[in-house]
């Protein structure tokens, strides 16, 4: 394990299988794309606006996904200290806010046309908006000390407090919104439940392996960026030091 | 008036020692390969130019600073819990630590206090010994700035610990509270407690050992010509 | 003990001589609460229906003021280093400023909450509920408030930050602080609801010393 | 192919205008992260090289 903890070690491998997952992300999404517009069938109860669902659900499983990985690599990185860890999951969160913003965004394009509403306090709704505050915490936080490691620190605490949390805001909120709301929002639900069928899960699929793939080749570009600012940051830090050696001392 | 204090009971035999520290701060290394020993009425003077790591080695040997290698040693046995450490020490900082809304009497026996100190008698012995007993009832909001750091000294009577970290005591004392501390640093140590501080200026101590951390500077690895 | 007690001690002493702190977050707690009729206009109809959550969300707003300072002047003057060489633990720490803060803020808001839902036309069923609620879900208001104001320490525009941090972790908090009054006011049992807010301090009260400790620990390194 | 024609395409039964939206706004945001991520990188790159060949 810590031999991938080395960094110059573990981008040798994300290197080395970058070409291969970018590959595979253009080749889904070229798939997957004609697939979703042009070539499955419309849904018999939401027509055409089912398209949506493909990227609405792709986006919607990344931002879950990330918010794992994050949580992950922040209990790696509390218990064992892996500088990797810290490095991936601050990589990581830009991507997982602009997923989740996605989410909701084309929930809500999805939402109007077949709920005649853009917005509804349904439990998985809110719970998503509260991740994606999350989200904006976390980056915020990690990027708030003159110390990127107190940053590191203090965001992997977050992330861990977060995914205790999430679960909780979820339950509250379902239940809120039972309490509040018997709604037109199941009729809707029960819509999308009943018509997973055949047709609907190969672009799905499809889309949901391209999101992903855009994912991880992403994330060892932006692993390479990561390392690189903390190189700079490093040699600027060893020229300063360098000259206040070069002074004599007191 | 400025009189040193002494007390009769004596501390426990310790060492407290030190090896093959290697310290970061902020993503440069500060120092590495770094030891040291203090027993028993030893005590340790910390030099180096800015930024040689007078301050990150003290606040390590105190527990709030980790380090990324090397290993603390009380008396012999590994550092196992580093937050029991705190009993055996006093860390007098560049912040002093004061409450500018309570008097000096009052900010000294909440110290004495949050330590367990039950001998009431030694606050008053510690305001006396830096010559702080004339304001005991002033709040420290009125104090100089020489005062209150003297103030911050005092906690170091008024609630008694083996090891002393003083991180440039000598710092805004006039002559006389200078005279105060090395006298309260001898008998310290007559006591059988141990002194480690950063100095470059005046000599508090008699008879200890220099530590120049300069000679712990690592040469810094530039990025390109890592392997 | 004497860890916990003196420092305890201390904190009340010390807002008892600053008081015009905890009075400034009362003032925000009614100022707040009384613009909503001035937004939602007076009718008696709609500010009963709103009278709990507005008082609860004006006194999760006021209780967020008060956390940014929790650990904030210990941080600056030194006090913080000289609390984390206590030579026990730091959880008697974190305990002593949680159950300080939670004295000269929580309980001040709880008291002055009914007179405020006084203004706001909250039905005579409702008082009783409110307080309850109030005082099962603020500890749990000042562990996770407490948690927040550690990570944040020494951070730049900190108490901005605190708030998007701490106030979509407290939306649980929120939900059954009102949906027990709101029982209340409907004569069902409020019980389940008080019951889950207490559960939610039992775990907050387990988790978040720890967590809170933690991250002084990373402030002061 | 689920349409008669490239009109009946672009309509997407009535619902042209979220479709589309969704499908431009999810393409604007994958294009959008990969092009500021490869600009940081390549800014970064340059200003790693600058500093090298600058050493003294």
């Amino acid at each position: 394990m810590h031999k991938y903890a080395n960094p110059t070690q573990f981008m040798r491998i994300a290197n080395a299988i970058y070409p291969w997952v970018a590959g595979l992300c253009l080749l889904l999404f070229a798939a997957a794309i004609p697939v979703a517009l042009m070539f499955s069938p419309p849904d018999y109860q939401q027509g055409e606006t089912v398209r949506i669902m493909y990227i609405h659900v792709s986006s919607a499983w990344l931002m879950m996904m990330i918010y794992g990985i994050i949580a992950a690599n922040s209990a790696m990185f509390l218990i064992w200290r892996h500088p990797m860890a810290s490095i991936a999951a601050r990589a990581s969160a830009p991507m997982g806010a602009v997923f989740c913003a996605l989410a909701l965004i084309t929930g809500m394009l999805w939402g109007q046309p077949m709920w005649g509403t853009f917005w509804v306090w349904d439990a998985r709704l809110t719970s998503t908006l509260i991740l994606f505050f999350l989200y904006i915490g976390y980056i915020a936080l990690a990027d708030a000390f003159e110390d990127s490691e107190r940053g590191d620190k203090a965001a992997a605490v977050l992330a861990l407090v977060g995914s205790v949390n999430v679960p909780i805001i979820h339950f509250s909120v379902e239940w809120w919104n039972t309490l509040h709301q018997p709604s037109i929002l199941k009729a809707g639900k029960e819509g999308v439940g009943s018509s997973v069928h055949g047709s609907i899960l190969l672009p799905l699929f499809l889309m949901m392996g391209a999101f992903t793939m855009f994912y991880f080749a992403l994330l060892v570009l932006r692993l390479r960026s990561e390392l690189l600012a903390a190189k700079i940051r490093n040699a600027r830090l060893s020229q300063i030091a360098g000259h206040s050696a070069a002074q004599p001392a007191e | 008036m400025v009189r040193a204090v002494s007390t009769s009971d004596t501390f426990e035999t310790a060492t407290f020692s030190g090896e093959n520290l290697i310290c970061r701060r902020g993503g440069r290394l500060v120092f590495t390969g770094l030891g040291f020993s203090v027993a028993s009425g030893g005590a340790v003077v910390l030099r180096g130019p800015n930024g040689s790591g007078k301050t990150t080695l003290l606040r390590l040997m105190a527990g709030l600073a980790r380090p990324i290698a090397g290993r603390l040693n009380w008396s012999g046995a590994a550092l196992a819990d580093p937050e029991a450490h705190g009993r055996h020490l006093r860390f007098i900082g560049h912040l002093d630590a004061i409450k500018p809304a309570f008097t000096v009497r009052e900010n000294l026996a909440f110290w004495a206090d949050f330590w367990g100190t039950r001998e009431t008698a030694l606050v008053v012995k510690a305001m006396e010994a830096f010559g702080l007993a004339a304001l005991a009832d002033f709040p420290a909001r009125l104090l100089s700035a020489g005062q209150r750091h003297r103030l911050a000294l005092a906690r170091l009577i008024a609630s008694p610990a083996p090891l002393w970290l003083l991180d440039e005591p000598a710092n805004t004392l006039d002559d006389r509270s200078l005279n105060a501390l090395t006298q309260t640093i001898a008998d310290h140590r007559a006591r059988g407690g141990m002194v480690v501080l950063a100095s470059h200026g005046a000599d508090l101590v008699t008879g200890g050992t220099t530590l120049a951390l300069d000679k712990f500077t690592p040469t810094n690895v530039m990025p390109w010509d890592e392997t | 003990m004497s860890v916990f007690t003196a420092l305890l001690s201390r904190d009340l002493k010390l807002a008892l001589r600053q008081s015009a702190d905890s009075l400034t977050v009362i003032a925000f707690f009614a100022i707040a609460t009384v613009l909503f009729p001035f937004g939602v206009g007076p009718e008696a109809e709609i500010l009963s229906r709103i009278a709990a959550g507005v008082v609860w969300v004006a006194a999760l707003l006021a209780a967020l003021l008060s956390l940014d300072r929790v650990f904030t002047v210990d941080f600056e003057d030194g006090t913080l280093d000289q609390l984390l060489l206590n030579g026990q633990s730091m959880t008697f720490v974190v305990l002593a400023k949680v159950i300080a803060h939670w004295l000269t803020t929580g309980v001040p808001l709880i008291i002055m909450s009914p007179i405020l839902a006084i203004t706001l036309q909250l039905p005579a069923e409702g008082y009783g509920t409110l307080v309850l609620a109030l005082l099962l879900g603020t500890p749990t208001v000042s562990l996770v408030g407490a948690l927040g104001a550690a990570l944040v320490l020494g951070a730049r525009r900190g108490g901005v930050l605190l708030s998007l941090l701490v106030l979509p972790l407290y939306i649980p908090v929120l939900i059954f602080g009102t949906a027990a009054v709101e029982a209340a006011l409907t004569g069902m049992p409020s019980a389940p609801m008080l019951s889950i807010l207490g559960g939610f301090a039992l775990i907050a009260i387990t988790l978040c010393p720890f967590g809170t400790a933690a991250a002084l620990r990373q402030a002061a390194e | 192919m689920a349409f008669e024609n490239f009109a009946a395409f672009i309509d997407m039964g009535g619902y042209a205008a979220w479709v589309w939206t969704a499908y431009g706004l999810a393409a604007a945001a994958l294009v959008g992260m990969l092009v500021i991520s490869r600009r940081t990188l390549k800014a970064r790159e340059r200003e790693f090289e600058d500093l090298k060949a600058n050493r003294r």
